[in-house]
């Protein structure tokens, strides 16, 4: 057991924070418009990836850099401490689709692919979910019949991030409607210009447009884009949603001690609204209390989060464990912004706060995703009571 | 002791619902918030004065139904279920201190006041029966003729003239734009003392008796949602995940309706200790609505984060109301002076 | 609405106030040893019988006093008002089994056994869980085969209160094993000294022995003792729930306003560990305002019961929100308790802690059951969101 | 960075697993709990001595093991797990702060040593090498040949004597039975300073680690339990009310033991902020077995709520964890003067 850094690790995070202070873009040059995001996250992260510093536990062979999970996280730090600008419209490709074509995608898939994606060449977006297939994703029913040499797919997939600026999406389609639900599935490489797609964003209550449905009516899709066996994209999918479980995140979690580091700042300059002498937040005690109790467990999901790369660092594979430390993380993130709420008081009516690296009162309602996206809080209780607990279904 | 309604409650109530599904959808409010101003609030306004809901605890003679809070209770249960906007408030509140020619007005839904309390921020000069204001945070500006003024010891009244200068803001709960507000204008004093107090409570009786109803809507909400909403072959409420957090909805509901109605009754009353029942009321509906609004929209799952769903309009309502006549905090600080004394 | 009582009912409360102030027994005079504490409750019980105050709102036909829930309630303020003690071990017959015959019992079982119960001339226990049939009490498994006018009983109940003192017990058995589930079950007066009767006391975390199992070893019972008709037992139970779940605990509700009453004046008194000066647990923020939550807490809950009797006056039946009133009691006097051992501090370990009217430490311990006992927690939940909301089973 | 157990370090775990379930099996301790005071624990301790478990952190020269404090926290993991008995935090702490021979008497087992702290009620006068105490919760006094006590600012040795009276008391915890104790005995001053304070530390973050253990020990039990007790026809850990409260205190156990493996590597390596370290996993603990304790109670249904089911002498030890160094309040107070600062 240790909590030194091997001196390899060290020399990495030191160039690490270099790179980061010398070639950081401005995060205000990235502006609010999707498209205009996309762009300046495909500059940065071509930028990254030509300096070497794009899939940092990437093999070499597709562009990465092929270090350890650890130095991955350690990236992950010096890129949160340097305020670094995140790459989200690329979050995707980099942290869902190119992690399943390395471990289920044909050589061609692989070399055609892997380096677009880490290089930042392309958007990639997500089509699993559908209207009637949420938290239930083997209900899914968009149909793909096989034709030929393509698939020919109808239906309709929703929550859809980025949808309308991606060029590729990673689309699960049933391909055989006679079979058992786990069974039938494919997953494709759908490119998002084929014909017959019709993208409609959808608002979110932050009042921002992120998410699209997408609507398929008799695209054709080569049937090489199927990663995997056809029929067998449920596998596929899991090995997806592993990454999502185990590493999709964990430069979230780093950066939310950013967030909580923030919030105390916060309190340290916000006049409070209920004291009486409207002394500061942090001189409330309660609100300190609960200040305090955040600082306690966003260092304990630093620790979790690197017992989870110890762990992994040894069998090689995302540890199941994953979902123990996204459901923790995903209700600190609300409890932080609760917080912020409270720190702020009545001027979060008139959305009246202090503009600094956070907008709080965006950021406390986009966060009410994050116990309903990428599983909702109780499908991981689910993952964790069966899974990990084996507790019966 | 009863805290049930009575049948002639139950038919204001219906006379309410009725009203408001046909003024006030909630669709309707939605193209409001969305910048649709083509159907102003003025007829609205005219036909809840036409129908006496500004005055119903008026005296007959004083152009009202002789009824009294609880029934006041009863319209703002409907107005909070329905999120409906509107300077309803001030204008009920109106209705109890403006006398003659002004209070007519009010009655009859042709002087809206639309109601403000000043805030840190805020600039509230009263000097010679006018008064120099810059407010920061008016709700209901654009369709009020007038302010009701609260600067927590007095309560005044501005009417509008061309000094006013509106400007809406970029507000969290879009069904509530809050607006900053400019003005040189007259002003008089309409409440001091005790009396000034005594309508503070009643305001916040009536915030709470508003939150009681959006709250039971949550409840509603997620109950319909979890039995349609199929997912694993099944309607979502009937795993123990979504039933068991719409039985906890329900209970806060309950909570929150119990101590409303009892501190309603206390007020109405004017039994010695009803601003500490009012406090309790306060603080367990802001307790109800904050977690019932953050639930509701978890039961909806992905459709609770759209703007589509109406799920997050109620959580957003909920900061609202925490907000209005002191949050949570202040009020548990009252409580605790009470035990402390 | 109305938050006034009549001049009857004013009138019915000073008489109340007044005969307990004269008549109530000391506590202290109550002893621990369960035998004891029966004969004491009975005296007591038969006291108040005697002067007209036992069952204010049983019919004059049972001896009770005719009078309404809400004057029932009014008996129950006075009565904790005065701190008179609560005839703890005649809880079943009273508020259970009374009631159960009140609603299906034979004329000769209602005019034998009522008057007895009422004036507490008889203790009697529940048997209705067993080890295999907890919250799925349908489950239960104790079989009762019929042999001309008798009934005989083998099988095994378990947390039955009180059973080693009891005269009868209301006993749930399964009368025909071949019919579904709720429809094989009869609802039996056993006389606890019928013969092949086992009873052996259970010793609670708590420390004390209150719970027994009951064993049953071919014990025959009259046929006439089935309460409604045999197969019918289902039905006749739900009654008896239906009390425990409307106005069973009713004077527990009222009681603990008088806990949090105590607590705040524990607060007042005890120096809190924590806090460098030692200053009152009342001084200390955190305390107060926990308190002050309670205080609210428990008001509230006080207009639920008014509420609930309110709507019961009208429909005159125990009303289904009962489990909703249920529900938030139990949790909170479980809170109200965790704050006690709070502002006791390390004082509770050696369970060194000022008694006055309440033992603090065994009060804790002993509402653990509270959200276990007479139907746990999650299965109010389940009662709530099915049977109040209407969601699917 | 490695937070996980070595293969050397899961075998220490094992010896001690097996060990404890050879000499200090719960169903013992209940016997001893109930009174049964027939098997003393001078054998087990004599064993526990030859197995090096009081030295582990020491040097081999000074006749331990050269392993460290996360080996000793595997140990304390263990004797957490299993609610043992016995005066081990005060030996091994006493293992670290004696020499020559009282020294090897502790290691070898012959000299039990109980840890006090010194609460408000207590009196402990030292004067010219003695002391005058009069102690109000001494656990495990009975087995002890001397006390370890820490008066929150420096550490003593008090070895037993003739004037030692102990009284047992009504004790929450059963399996930990706290005595009064006076006495008029010989006193050494221990730990002094900066060494005082690391001591304590070390104390507190052992005391973490066998809460670890009865944290992980209550996910267990509720898993177990919810395997194989049926109800509806199906293990009620198919239940979500039962699965999702069970993934909950998994979620808990975690947080709780990866804070303790960060704070006590960061102690053993003598890290900057360790102390800060400590009181995080100290707090975190604290709510996670306090939470723990009684969620695993409520999972054993009816069953939960008897003497005989183990659920309850795990939420007793947590009140016990709880008041061990500081409770939760003490430990936030610490992380918000650190925050002002």
């Amino acid at each position: 057991m240790d909590l030194t850094f091997s001196p390899e690790e060290e020399a990495f995070r030191r160039e690490a924070r270099a790179w980061l202070e010398a070639n950081k873009p401005a995060a205000d040059e990235r502006g609010e418009e999707p498209r205009q995001r996309a762009e300046f996250d495909r500059r940065w992260q071509r930028a990254m990836f030509d300096a070497g510093w794009a899939g940092i536990n990437w093999p070499t062979e597709y562009g990465g850099r092929g270090a350890s999970l650890m130095e991955q996280v350690i990236w992950y730090e010096e890129f949160a401490r340097a305020k670094a600008p995140e790459p989200t419209t690329l979050f995707v490709g980099l942290k869902h689709g190119g992690p399943t074509l390395m471990a289920c995608g044909s050589d061609e898939q692989k070399s055609f692919h892997l380096p677009k994606i880490l290089s930042g060449e392309v958007v990639w977006c997500q089509g699993f979910s559908e209207p009637g297939a949420g938290s239930d994703l083997a209900g899914l029913q968009t149909r793909a019949v096989i034709d030929g040499d393509d698939l020919v797919v109808s239906g309709q997939k929703i929550w859809t991030s980025f949808g309308d600026i991606a060029q590729y999406q990673e689309l699960l389609v049933r391909t055989d409607p006679e079979a058992p639900r786990h069974k039938g599935i494919s997953w494709v490489i759908c490119p998002m210009d084929a014909k017959g797609m019709e993208i409609r964003p959808i608002r979110t209550m932050a009042g921002h447009e992120e998410f699209c449905e997408v609507f398929y009516d008799e695209v054709r899709i080569p049937r090489a884009n199927v990663v995997g066996a056809i029929n067998d994209g449920w596998k596929v999918a899991m090995s997806t949603l592993s990454f999502e479980r185990g590493t999709a995140f964990l430069s979230e979690q780093v950066r939310l001690a950013q967030l909580v580091d923030a919030l105390v700042e916060l309190a340290r300059e916000t006049p409070l609204e209920s004291s009486p002498q409207r002394q500061v937040a942090l001189e409330d005690e309660h609100i300190a209390r609960r200040l305090a109790q955040c600082t306690a467990e966003v260092e304990a999901l630093r620790a979790m989060t690197y017992r989870s790369v110890s762990r992994t660092a040894r069998t090689g594979m995302p540890s199941a464990e994953g979902s123990l430390i996204r459901l923790f993380f995903s209700e600190l993130q609300q409890r932080v912004c609760r917080l912020a709420m409270d720190i702020l008081g009545s001027r979060i009516l008139r959305w009246d706060v202090p503009r600094g690296e956070w907008d709080w009162v965006f950021h406390y309602l986009l966060v009410f995703s994050s116990t309903i996206a990428a599983g909702t809080k109780e499908i991981q209780r689910n993952i964790i009571g069966e899974r990990i607990l084996g507790l019966p279904r | 002791m009863d805290l049930m309604q009575s049948q002639e409650q139950d038919a204001i109530q219906e006379t309410v619902r009725s009203f408001l599904g046909k003024q006030l959808s909630l669709e309707k409010t939605r193209r409001w918030a969305e910048g649709d101003a083509a159907e102003g609030l003025d007829d609205v306004w005219r036909e809840a004065g036409s129908l006496g809901f500004f005055a119903l605890a008026l005296e007959e003679t004083a152009g009202g139904s002789g009824f009294s809070l609880t029934e006041e209770m009863i319209l703002f249960n409907e107005l909070g279920r329905s999120l409906a906007p509107g300077p309803w408030l001030g204008s009920v509140l109106a209705a109890r201190v403006l006398g003659g020619a002004e209070r007519a007005a009010v009655v009859d839904g042709s002087l809206p006041c639309a109601l403000v309390t000043i805030r840190d921020a805020d600039r509230f000069e009263v000097e010679g029966g006018r008064v120099r204001a810059q407010l920061s945070q008016v709700a209901d500006a654009a369709s009020a003729r007038a302010l009701l003024v609260y600067d927590a010891a007095d309560w005044y009244l501005v009417r509008r003239d061309a000094s006013w200068e509106i400007a809406s803001q970029r507000s969290l709960d879009p069904t509530r734009v809050l607006s900053s507000l400019t003005c040189d204008s007259e002003c008089a004093v309409v409440a001091r003392g005790e009396s000034a107090r005594s309508l503070a409570l009643t305001a916040t009786i009536l915030s709470c008796a508003e939150a009681v109803g959006g709250i039971e809507r949550t409840v509603e909400m997620s109950v319909e949602y979890g039995k349609v909403r199929e997912q694993f072959g099944q309607p979502i409420g009937s795993f123990q995940a979504v039933k068991h957090r719409c039985a906890d909805m329900a209970v806060r509901a309950e909570v929150a309706r119990s101590a409303t109605i009892y501190a309603t009754i206390a007020l109405r009353d004017g039994v010695a200790n009803a601003a500490h029942h009012v406090a309790v009321a306060k603080l367990l509906c802001a307790d109800a609505y904050l977690q019932n609004g953050a639930d509701n929209i978890q039961n909806h799952g992905g459709m609770g984060f759209t703007w589509e769903c109406d799920a997050h309009l109620y959580m957003k309502r909920a900061h609202g109301f925490d907000h209005a006549f002191g949050p949570r905090a202040t009020q548990l600080e009252a409580l605790v002076a009470e035990l402390r004394a």
